[in-house]
């Protein structure tokens, strides 16, 4: 075991001190937060780059996989063992959590410059950060929910960071509880694992519950509809998952989640948690992928499937959404889902390189982006609706370039990174055995990603500046673009333009990787050795073409409706309402998906509440008032019953004895005569009988 | 001897004559009515006969001449005495209680008339022969008392009360000894009917009669009925009820005129009533004394005997001084009644002993030491004690 | 109405008559007469059924009168020496007013 | 139902009857001794002369006698000042009265009413004697002790106390 398996638990370990003394610290040590933050984070980089190296080394096969188990507590006679993991899935996602998260940290430092809250804003990104890590690197299923829970706490905080809004807060609060819906999923697949396979850990020397062992024993037993217990699992882990990355159900609070701050956004709602679902998804893969020996090992299991299926359709909603949205950050936020769709789809049809593949170059790119809109922002002052920007080239070309270099490789222009991870995902849906469907929704979801990217650039970036005369909604002013006062934009500072440059130039070289001419990444994630070779490369050129067209085809759209008249008038309708003004209307809501959520989900919770409300109040308070009620009326009775019967009766009993003996002893009045005369009586009545007697 | 029978029997001969003219219906009364009326005729004439007797006889006993001024040597007297009754003012005191003073006389001398229907005054001259006829004497004599009593109570006068009480208990007490000396005789003869007891001594031995008297406990029982009798009757030592020196007249001392009369008939009927039963029980009734006398009619007997009694009364009277009343009730109590329940044993004694000197001997024994030892003992207690009246306070 | 029937009756009647002068006299001797005239009554009964009954010969009819009449004399006599010695004490012999034994 | 026992009953129910009605007590008890006297007219017409003579022997000789003594010991003899009726005189009259209608309804239905009349049983004082001799001798002795017994009774209950407290 080398020195750094052992101690791998330093690198989320660091951010998590690091956060825990900033929240010790008072508001005004603002340079030492924001110092200490940084510093853990770059000590974290580079022990993610020794732990990087040491995988390299490692070599190939089996033998790339070192954990590290250690018992936690015990409770019975069994002990609850946790532990971490070092395998190129960890090593690479730890490069890229903690490299990005450093580039975060820096550009927060000028955009949060002006918040009174600097530090409390530094000591939740340390936490975010360390539970991030946390969940790359645990090897125990428990120990990376636990993270996981973490990291879905933070994102609450930080969503919500700007609590006196209350939009940020309800935003907040949905984030929390929708991912919480997917976390109660997780946790279930959880208990039934660990039920079933009586471990939580992964890989422990065979006895792991993604060891082949474990994985026989689910895949023979068959729970409801015929499913196998394996799947039942992954499909409960995997709804975790999807809630976590924002999948189409439970995608309804990433767009929201836009309240909190840009950094923010940029380092979790674009490159590290929401990649948390894919890469527990690619984590427990063994898992979904676990089938019978009977089946071929090409052929998807139904977990695959599901997961194919609902990457490829959140992959279309959101490219369709994003085209009619007027909020920059809502733009990025509705393309993060649809690249997420696209993850996840990669996962379903190409495996874990293919999936792993797009969401680094992902995680790049749309930081980037994100950084990009942030500074867009800050120089704007605050103002977030594109209609309301124009011609933002003049005066912020640094953030331009890299923007551009960022949408680019987004769109997936041929030779930048998001080309070659998305036709990879094309490719593997193109081959995808059962259908074909996936690959024309991921093809027409690349067509609409191009488009409603040039239209977003050609809004904030491209004509004359149309900025209203002054800011109409407060509400929807940044706090810290108001404290700035001047309305002209001006280029970021440094500090934050610099992150956008590394960040640019990884969004153009990332994708070289990973060609499949030089399929370094994705051999070196299987655990193979690199073939340099032509055939894959020959192969894929076709497919390549075509998506490279796709991309030329939406930039020309794009270009066809918003980039030849430049915009004046912000108020005007979008070039596509003008065209479609319902399907707009309807895209611009979301499908009114959250109209839909209100509609059922929570007007069935508020009338379970008002239900509950209603039994409690009248059921069980009725129940407990009748009884106590009963209970009064029975120690009235008893009272009254003591009262009138026991003691009246009492009474009345030695009344009645009184008087019939006062009554009797008048009998005895001493007078002789008195006594004769009922003497006569008596001899009277016995004559009578006598004779009456004899006569009878 | 023809002659004496008839003429023994000539009342029943006579009665039975005279009833043959009644019819046959009113037989029974006419008969009761004929054998009644000479009774109530001769007895009273013997009353009037003895007051003058009583009273010469008293005089001569203390040295004077009784009343000798009315008909030849104050022998009709009664006469005059019954028309001064008649004649006298029948006073009746204001408050006395009307009926029971009238009464009191008539009761008197109705039951001392009814006392003779007993007495067998000569032979089958017996107004009813009765089975219980000593005691029907003894029923009808309790009736005296009660006379007595109405009479003082009813003149509401302290004295007569006074007397009237003393004559009651006087005579109750001395009511007992006389029945008890009675039943000696009728022990021996074993019936209560006075004609059985006279036609018991009817008999002679040899010249003796068999008289009662004739026997220890006959002679003893003759004497104590005689005592017992004087007290009956209220008269000589026995007196004290209407003592002239003691209450003036006793019970009768608000009476006047002939029911005054009357209270002395009564009384004189009851003494000769009581001194007939003595003559049937103990001296044979009509029995003559000897056999050789019994030609001499039977009735001639009784009153002859009769006689011989009320002087021997008149010469107790004359004698004997009064007795004080608790000499008097003890010698009832203490000497009589002992003695008389002696003779009742000593008759007892008699007539299981074979007859004889032995029995004479041993009877007259067991009569003669007690009475000296009775009589011994009412002699101690001589001082006077102090005689305490009260009421039952 | 057979002669033993008369004398009957006329012994019930004594009989009430004693009992009513018992009943109400005030007088404690002449209640103690009544009750002498209740027990003639019963004699006068005895001697009726002696008389008119099956067996005369065995005279128990006049055995009980005579026993009969000797115990109401003692009876009498220890009634009236009673009555003396209640009054006596409380020197009446109103029997309204001799209720110290009142219950 | 001869009319000599008629004026016998007549006597004794009157004299019975104003002995327990009069006001003054010696008229009471000289009716009464009327009354038993008739009574004992009664006994001889029944034939027993014995009871009848002892009856007027015992009742009139010594009976009424005593109750005349008690009497006038107790200075009730006066005419008495209160009534001489009790209070509830009217009730114990009305218990007579039914205990008469009772007895007389019974005697009326019990006794059957022969007509045959016996003939008048002979009774002589000697077979009364022997009687009590020999078939009553116990009850006699009885007699004898229970008088004595009452004689001494009365004696002592009469008798005033000797150490009278003044």
């Amino acid at each position: 075991m080398d020195w750094i398996v052992k101690n791998l638990w330093l690198v989320p370990a660091l951010p998590i001190l690091a956060g825990a003394i900033i929240a010790l610290a008072k508001q005004r040590h603002r340079v030492f937060a924001a110092s200490l933050a940084i510093a853990s984070m770059a000590v974290s980089f580079f022990l993610s780059l020794g732990a990087f190296v040491h995988v390299l080394s490692l070599g190939h096969g089996e033998s790339v996989r070192q954990s590290f188990n250690f018992n936690w507590f015990q409770f019975g006679n069994e002990w609850l063992k946790l532990g971490w993991i070092l395998d190129p899935l960890t090593a690479v996602m730890l490069l890229m959590v903690t490299f990005v998260g450093l580039l975060v940290f820096i550009f927060s430092i000028g955009y949060m410059a002006d918040d009174k809250n600097f530090t409390r804003f530094f000591c939740f990104l340390a936490l975010f950060a360390g539970a991030m890590l946390g969940v790359v690197i645990a090897n125990s299923l428990l120990l990376l929910f636990m993270c996981w829970e973490v990291v879905g706490l933070t994102s609450y905080l930080l969503i919500g960071f700007w609590y006196a809004n209350p939009r940020a807060a309800a935003a907040a609060k949905k984030a929390f509880l929708v991912t919480r819906i997917g976390d109660l999923a997780f946790f279930l697949g959880m208990a039934w694992l660990y039920s079933q396979t009586g471990t939580l850990l992964f890989f422990d020397g065979g006895a792991g519950c993604l060891e082949h062992s474990a994985l026989t024993a689910l895949v023979t037993h068959t729970t409801i509809f015929g499913l196998t217990i394996s799947t039942g699992i992954a499909l409960l882990i995997f709804c975790g998952a999807a809630g976590k990355s924002g999948q189409l159900p439970l995608h309804v609070w990433l767009p929201d989640a836009m309240e909190g701050p840009t950094p923010v956004s940029a380092l979790i709602h674009a490159a590290t948690m929401v990649a948390a679902g894919v890469f527990l998804i690619a984590r427990i893969y063994p898992l979904m992928s676990a089938h019978i020996a009977s089946l071929s090992v090409l052929t998807p299991t139904v977990a695959l499937q599901v997961v194919t299926w609902v990457g490829a359709c959140t992959a279309l909603f959101g490219a369709l959404v994003a085209v009619a949205q007027y909020d920059i950050k809502r733009i990025l936020a509705y393309s993060t889902v649809s690249q997420l769709g696209y993850m996840m789809m990669g996962l379903g049809v190409g495996g874990v390189s293919v999936g792993m593949f797009h969401l680094i170059t992902h995680a790049f790119f749309k930081s980037l982006l994100f950084l990009g809109a942030g500074s867009v922002i800050h120089g704007c002052s605050g103002e977030q609706d594109i209609r309301h920007m124009g011609g933002l080239r003049k005066f912020m070309p640094l953030t331009f370039a890299a923007y551009t270099c960022g949408m680019l490789a987004l769109c997936g222009f041929p030779l930048f990174a998001g080309f070659w991870s998305k036709d990879e995902i094309l490719h593997a849906a193109f081959a995808y055995s059962l259908t074909r469907v996936p690959f024309y929704m991921g093809a027409f979801g690349a067509l609409l990603t191009a488009f409603y990217m040039t239209r977003q650039l050609f809004y904030v970036f491209a004509g004359a500046s149309n900025r209203p005369a002054a800011p109409q909604d407060f509400a929807h002013e940044e706090p810290a673009a108001i404290e700035h006062g001047h309305h002209a934009p001006h280029e970021s500072p440094a500090v934050m333009t610099m992150p956008l440059v590394i960040l640019a130039v990884f969004a153009v070289l990332l994708g070289f990787m990973g060609t499949p001419l030089w399929p370094w990444f994705q051999s070196f994630l299987d655990g193979e050795h690199v073939i340099f070779s032509f055939a894959p490369f020959t192969a894929a050129l076709p497919l390549m073409l075509v998506s490279s067209l796709l991309v030329f085809l939406g930039l020309g759209l794009g270009w066809l409706l918003y980039g030849r008249k430049p915009i004046e008038d912000c108020e005007a309708p979008d070039a596509l309402e003008q065209v479609q003004p319902h399907i707009f209307s309807v895209l611009e809501h979301a499908f009114y998906v959250d109209q839909l959520y209100d509609a059922t989900i929570v007007r069935l919770n508020t009338w379970a509440a008002l239900l509950c409300d209603w039994l409690d109040r009248w059921i069980w308070n009725g129940a407990v008032q009748t009884f106590s009620h009963l209970v009064l009326a029975l120690a009235w009775l008893d009272n009254f019953f003591d009262i009138n019967v026991v003691n009246a009766g009492f009474d009345a009993g030695c009344q009645t004895v009184s008087r019939g003996s006062r009554t009797l002893s008048l009998l005895q009045a001493g007078r002789i005569q008195g006594y004769l005369r009922m003497i006569g009586l008596a001899l009277i009545v016995l004559v009578i009988f006598l004779l009456w007697g004899a006569r009878a | 001897m023809i002659v004496p029978d008839t003429v023994d029997q000539i009342f029943v001969l006579s009665k039975h004559w005279l009833l043959g003219y009644v019819p046959t219906a009113l037989q029974p009364i006419v008969s009761a009515i004929l054998s009644v009326a000479p009774v109530l005729v001769v007895f009273p004439l013997l009353f009037a006969i003895t007051t003058v007797l009583e009273r010469k006889g008293l005089g001569r006993i203390q040295n004077r001449y009784g009343p000798n001024r009315v008909g030849p040597y104050g022998f009709s007297q009664p006469i005059a005495d019954g028309i001064k009754s008649l004649t006298k003012e029948d006073i009746v005191p204001r408050s006395a209680d009307q009926v029971v003073h009238l009464l009191a006389p008539l009761l008197l001398v109705m039951a001392a008339f009814l006392a003779y229907a007993v007495l067998p005054i000569g032979r089958n001259m017996v107004l009813t022969n009765l089975n219980a006829g000593v005691l029907f004497f003894f029923a009808v004599g309790s009736m005296v008392e009660l006379a007595v009593f109405m009479a003082g109570w009813s003149s509401r006068s302290k004295y007569s009360l006074l007397g009237a009480m003393r004559a009651v208990a006087q005579m109750i007490s001395y009511e007992v000894p006389l029945v008890l000396a009675s039943i000696v005789v009728i022990m021996a003869s074993g019936s209560l009917s006075t004609v059985a007891i006279v036609n018991l001594q009817a008999s002679y031995t040899s010249i003796w009669p068999h008289w009662f008297i004739f026997t220890p406990w006959g002679f003893t029982g003759f004497v104590l009925f005689m005592i017992a009798a004087t007290a009956e009757s209220n008269r000589s030592p026995f007196d004290l009820p209407e003592g002239e020196s003691e209450i003036i007249a006793g019970y009768y001392i608000e009476y006047s005129g002939f029911k005054f009369a009357l209270f002395f008939l009564g009384e004189y009927l009851g003494m000769f009533a009581t001194s007939g039963l003595a003559i049937t029980l103990f001296l044979g009734g009509w029995a003559a004394p000897f056999s050789f006398l019994t030609w001499i009619p039977s009735y001639i007997w009784f009153f002859a005997k009769l006689l011989a009694l009320i002087c021997v009364f008149i010469w107790i009277r004359g004698t004997l001084p009064r007795l004080r009343m608790d000499q008097l009730m003890g010698l009832a109590w203490k000497f009589m009644l002992p003695m008389t329940l002696l003779n009742i044993f000593t008759a007892g004694v008699w007539h299981f002993m074979p007859s004889g000197f032995t029995r004479w001997l041993v009877c007259t024994s067991l009569l003669i030491v007690p009475c000296l030892l009775l009589s011994r003992g009412l002699k101690q207690r001589k001082k006077l004690q102090i005689r305490t009246y009260r009421f039952a306070e | 109405m057979s002669p033993l029937n008369a004398y009957l009756l006329l012994s019930a009647l004594l009989f009430s008559i004693g009992l009513a002068g018992v009943l109400t006299r005030r007088n404690a001797i002449l209640v103690l007469i009544g009750i002498e005239l209740m027990l003639n009554a019963a004699n006068l009964n005895f001697i009726a059924f002696w008389r008119y009954g099956p067996n005369p010969a065995a005279l128990t009819g006049i055995m009980f009168a005579i026993f009969s009449i000797a115990i109401a004399a003692a009876e009498a006599a220890v009634g009236l020496g009673i009555i003396l010695a209640v009054y006596r004490h409380t020197k009446t012999t109103d029997l309204d007013q001799l209720n110290s034994m009142k219950g | 139902m001869t009319l000599f026992f008629l004026i016998a009953a007549a006597l004794t129910i009157a004299g019975t009857a104003a002995a327990m009605s009069l006001r003054n007590p010696i008229h009471c008890i000289l009716s009464l001794t009327l009354g038993l006297v008739g009574l004992a007219v009664l006994y001889l017409q029944l034939g027993a002369q014995f009871v009848g003579f002892t009856q007027v022997l015992v009742y009139v000789g010594a009976v009424a006698i005593l109750a005349v003594f008690a009497i006038m010991m107790t200075r009730s003899a006066g005419s008495p000042q209160q009534p001489a009726f009790s209070r509830s005189w009217l009730s114990g009259s009305a218990v007579a009265v039914v205990v008469f209608a009772v007895l007389a309804w019974a005697i009326s239905s019990a006794l059957p009413s022969t007509k045959i009349v016996p003939p008048q049983p002979a009774v002589s004082v000697n077979q009364i004697g022997d009687a009590l001799m020999h078939k009553f001798a116990l009850p006699l002795e009885i007699i004898g002790l229970l008088l004595t017994a009452a004689l001494i009774g009365a004696v002592i209950v009469a008798m005033p106390e000797r150490r009278e407290t003044p």
